[in-house]
């Protein structure tokens, strides 16, 4: 009995990957990436780019205010701090473990593990549409996470380099003190990096992705069902359509990133699959732990399992321009985004329909219980 | 028609260096300048592809050679370490001489 | 009797002020404006908020000719001359209040007078996105007005600048003759005037607002229903959304104006709410009287009471290079435009609503008999 | 009685062709026209242009794939290569009376013969569009064979001219070893020549409209049409609409060309209108005696009556950088594809209707006995 | 291979002036030049952000300093007052001389 | 701070010859350039209206003279004839001159 159901289980896996693959979005992203493995010429205009997000994350915006309006967000507070709190103990877990197994240096160590840390809104729009597809529901306030998660592990990440950088400029400070043209760079650069995090944390706020989510969720409170009827057609109807042409772009920009692979080195690519892999599936559980539906739970996992490629390279080379941005951009977008929507997705999706135990046979406790 | 012999300055860097370039720029009292994104290639490879901010930007400032001097000294100072970065100087002669001081 | 029902109007007007409020369109204007305010990098791409005002001309073109096929337009005629004698008496009514009063030079004066005697397409697409969340219909024929009226006024501000100019130049050439040099440029100027007014007619004619405005209107009245169905998803379904998308856009263009608003004085500030209200008032109670229907007075008087802020910089621009272009653009963009589709159309629309006799209780005449 | 029939048909040819003028598609492509042609500002941002043939391909190809998932495309591999040899074929023809009748040098001759024996994908949208208003369908895998197509005619117009280049080259030689200089400059341009070909083939293959439109028919074979229904309003919903936006952009763009057609000659004016339609006819006799159906037999006319615009420009300049780029762009955006949508396409929908035997009273055979 | 000298003329200046510009080219009879969009900041503000028609444009002509003297003086006597515009001239070197006249 | 004299070479061309001119380029062991597309006006007609693949592109590279000048007679003599094309040079000064070999 037991094994047959394990089976049964893995079966369902691998059958939801695959039922996964032949969906319009993650097709779309393997187009892009074949098309630019293959060097064709093809290419979204920029205006295009950079107008698809402002709208993703105005659409999932208002989906999650309405979604408030509807069901309220009383219960939004603690998963709201655990998802900050997680964020931030996987945030140091991952330094350690790129600082003492990656042998990495400071910089890149942290910039790797705040972009690890972080939320990437382009995933959680995917798995909005992969749950729409399922036709499974999700909290609402967990956009108001995901926009509350933006600029946390980055927050801490900068904070860290600079107590980091502080350190070492002490240190170089006592043992030299003759060059002064150097000594005054030196200064120049404390104070630039005392600078930095508050420049960082206003420009984090203020970032147009926060802007435009935490405004859209606003205004989807506000207008209510009825408000937003009249622009449903724009920001729901073509909702799934707009993120397939979005992965089109991704995928493109993700091939012309896959050459990079190698500079990134096999540790760093074990650790975009591993580490979301870990990060998601205990995301999974302690949203599941914490009461979130079956689709809530898996959202909140993502959340946890994605990595930032958006809003990464725009904070992280202002932050900490030390870092070397072929490292995080290449992994979070090459390695760990396609992981992530292709394969991760509906693993923790099976996950959260076992713990949710959905077919009514196997129930949270029973299952840690008998199989873990 | 009299013309002025004064200088330009270019300089050609990745977009997230372009703030710190306006700031050194507003520090020294210079409040002109021509701005324009351009693609581009480099020791840093290859930019301009993807996302919006791996673009390069070229920043032109017409002054005085003295003011044009500091602002490169700086820029070499605090930024070719970090950024995709290239500067350079030409001549060039304008009319209203007044206007680039 | 009387206090009460006066009281129970004033309810309603605040009551539609607010609930024009929660609605996606001014919602996402004012995120725009928040957005611009606290400085956030948040911006569309120049291609969207280039092609957003010729895509929502096409619309409510097409939607104005497909309304003239359904309804007629014989009655168009009267409508329309009324119109354009109001702007004209408008713009000159501008410029006296503006000369007189304000202080103004005579180039700002007249840029002035015409940008506020002028049509807004972008407010005219608001009042129409309002009147359907209100299910009220309105004279196709609007349309048509609309595009007859974005010229004129300009016209008209445009001769009389040329004639000042004119005077002035005579009188200057009288008292000196002797800078040869000063003399050859301002026989320049007289020439380069004479040409701007040709110049300037053939530009409005041509511009691409009118073009497609009334390309759009032919297009609708030629395709009928039947044939606007295969892209009625497109220019109908749409709609409402890409207004509020361009609403975000226009916010934070306002926003970054608002700054401006200390330069533009107080005086300028108060004619940009209270011409408005005089101008709009009148035309609803004009167009009632011509026998138009609730919302198309509603229409009309938005017609007349809308500032022009797209049109407008690119004619004065060429047309009175000597007025400052900060002066109209921030005054129409920064003040009327914001004042006119949260604060003005819900009072349009209550006017409208009692002169037309709505609640069956009041009608034009002992409206004006007892409460006037 | 045949006159009388002959005469229906007539009347029944210049209704579908007023009728169809009277369509969205076309009337947007008249306003631009018109617009160019009064010379208006109009014009579109270019990220829209480059956007809406990406999504116009995508839309075909989904469209394609989806049909072709339904009806199966066993049936396809004759139809295909039918039209490969036929596409070869007309180019030859089309090659020697530019040669021979119109005087042009090879370069040109190669140049204008590979545009008209090439694909409009454009075309192609604007007759899916024309089918679907008239509600006919068709197979599904004629978008397989425009992909195919596509390629065909560029590659074998540059061996061609390879071939010639390379004998002329030859015979130069021969006659003149003096001039090193120009002896090494001729050295190179064989060079050149001869790479030109493989690496024209390979941009041809990895050319964006290829990827997208390839890419999209595997997309919608897979995903089926339920996979398809999330993303079913942005792919078929909007077509007709975008469609129209696109054709707005053409038109303008058609009317700037207008003033090179005198350059063009009446030669070729000519040309341009009266290959398509022998070619189109030809292929609407042909498809229905491979047996397509009334609207796949239209669809298979326009492949080979259309004449490329969009990829002919990019690949020839490359491979044939001495033709006139003006010749081929004029002709082919100026007057073939105008003539094609408004005049041609209903044309051939008469043909294929007669040849369908579609009102039941004239059968393919009796036709041809009696009216050829 | 022989350079022959010649100067490059450049105007940098809000969109509204480019058609003002492109006719005084073409009454000295000048057929060639190079435009685009950029953005910029100078005596009358920053430029470039909001309405498309706020942007600047920089049009690069490159001819004989002649015809660009008579150029530059017509465009500073009648549009330097109303616009917000900037000029200057630098020395290049080209291999056909003739195609720049 | 010394500043050191390069060149700058400046190509204005149609897009389609950009492919080319890069190659060139990367024969002669340049990496280093700056593009951007730019309309423009010459004896090959109005450009940069119209198809993208219309438009023009500015390629600039900053180089020793003697490169340069090598990559300009390479472009003169394959591509002046078949396209819309110009280039000029001009004299510039940087910092870092091992940049620029
Ligand atoms: N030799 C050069 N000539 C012109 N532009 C250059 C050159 N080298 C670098 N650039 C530009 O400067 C940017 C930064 O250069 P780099 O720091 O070398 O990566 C590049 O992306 C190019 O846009
Ligand atoms: N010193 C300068 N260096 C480079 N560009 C300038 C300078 N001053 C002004 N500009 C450019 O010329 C435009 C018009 O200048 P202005 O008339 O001073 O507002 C500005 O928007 C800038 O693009
Ligand atoms: N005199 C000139 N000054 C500046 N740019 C020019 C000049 N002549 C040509 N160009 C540029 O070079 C391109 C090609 O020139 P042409 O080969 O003459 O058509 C033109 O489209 C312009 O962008
Ligand atoms: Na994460
Ligand atoms: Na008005
Ligand atoms: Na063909």
């Amino acid at each position: 009995m037991e094994v047959k159901s394990n089976l049964l289980i893995q079966m369902d896996i691998l059958g939801l990957i695959q039922a996964n693959i032949l969906t319009p979005v993650v097709l779309f992203f393997l187009l892009g990436l074949v098309a630019a493995r293959i060097k064709s010429d093809l290419k979204m205009p920029d205006a295009i780019s950079e107008f698809l997000p402002i709208y993703l994350l105005a659409a999932i915006g208002l989906h999650g205010g309405l979604e408030m309006r509807n069901t309220g967000f009383d219960s939004m507070l603690i998963p709201m701090l655990t998802a900050i709190g997680l964020s931030l103990v996987f945030t140091l877990n991952h330094y350690q473990i790129l600082r003492r197994l990656g042998k990495f240096n400071i910089f890149d160590s942290y910039a790797l593990a705040s972009t690890y840390g972080a939320v990437g809104a382009v995933t959680f729009s995917v798995g909005l549409s992969f749950l729409k597809n399922q036709d499974v529901a999700s909290e609402g306030y967990l956009t108001a996470v995901l926009a509350v998660l933006e600029p946390v592990s980055f927050i801490l990440a900068i904070f860290l380099t600079n107590l980091a950088v502080s350190k070492q400029i002490k240190s170089k400070k006592k043992s030299l003190s003759s060059d002064l043209g150097n000594n005054e760079k030196i200064l120049g650069m404390v104070d630039q990096s005392k600078t930095n995090l508050s420049g960082v944390l206003r420009e984090s706020i203020t970032g147009k992705a926060i802007i435009v989510l935490l405004g859209s969720i606003i205004i989807g409170y506000a207008i209510g069902d009825k408000g937003f009827e009249s622009i449903s057609i724009v920001f729901d109807g073509l909702f799934t359509g707009a993120i397939a042409i979005f992965l089109l772009e991704m995928g493109i920009i993700a091939g012309q990133r896959l050459d990079d692979i190698k500079k990134v080195g096999v540790f760093l690519v074990i650790f975009s699959i591993l580490i979301p892999t870990f990060n998601g599936i205990i995301g999974v559980f302690v949203a599941t732990a914490l009461g979130l539906s079956l689709g809530g739970a898996v959202m909140f996992g993502l959340l946890m399992a994605s990595a930032s490629f958006i809003a990464a390279p725009a904070v992280l080379r202002h932050a900490i321009p030390q870092a070397k941005p072929s490292l995080y951009i290449t992994s979070a977008l090459g390695v760990t985004f396609p992981y992530n929507i292709i394969i991760l997705l509906p693993i923790m999706f099976s996950v959260s329909s076992i713990v949710h135990n959905v077919d009514g046979s196997i129930n949270l406790f029973n299952y840690f219980g008998i199989d873990l | 028609m009299k013309l002025f012999d004064v200088k330009l300055l270019t300089v050609t860097c990745e977009i997230l260096a372009q703030k710190a370039i306006l700031e050194i720029l507003s520090k020294h009292g210079i409040t002109g300048y021509t701005s324009y994104e351009v693609e581009g290639n480099g020791s840093k490879g290859i930019r301009g592809h993807g996302f919006k901010n791996e673009k390069n930007i070229k920043i032109e400032i017409v002054s005085t050679e003295e003011k044009l001097k500091d602002v490169a000294e700086e820029i070499a100072r605090y930024l070719f370490s970090d950024f995709a970065i290239i500067l350079y100087f030409s001549d060039v002669q304008v009319i209203r001489s007044e206007k680039f001081i």
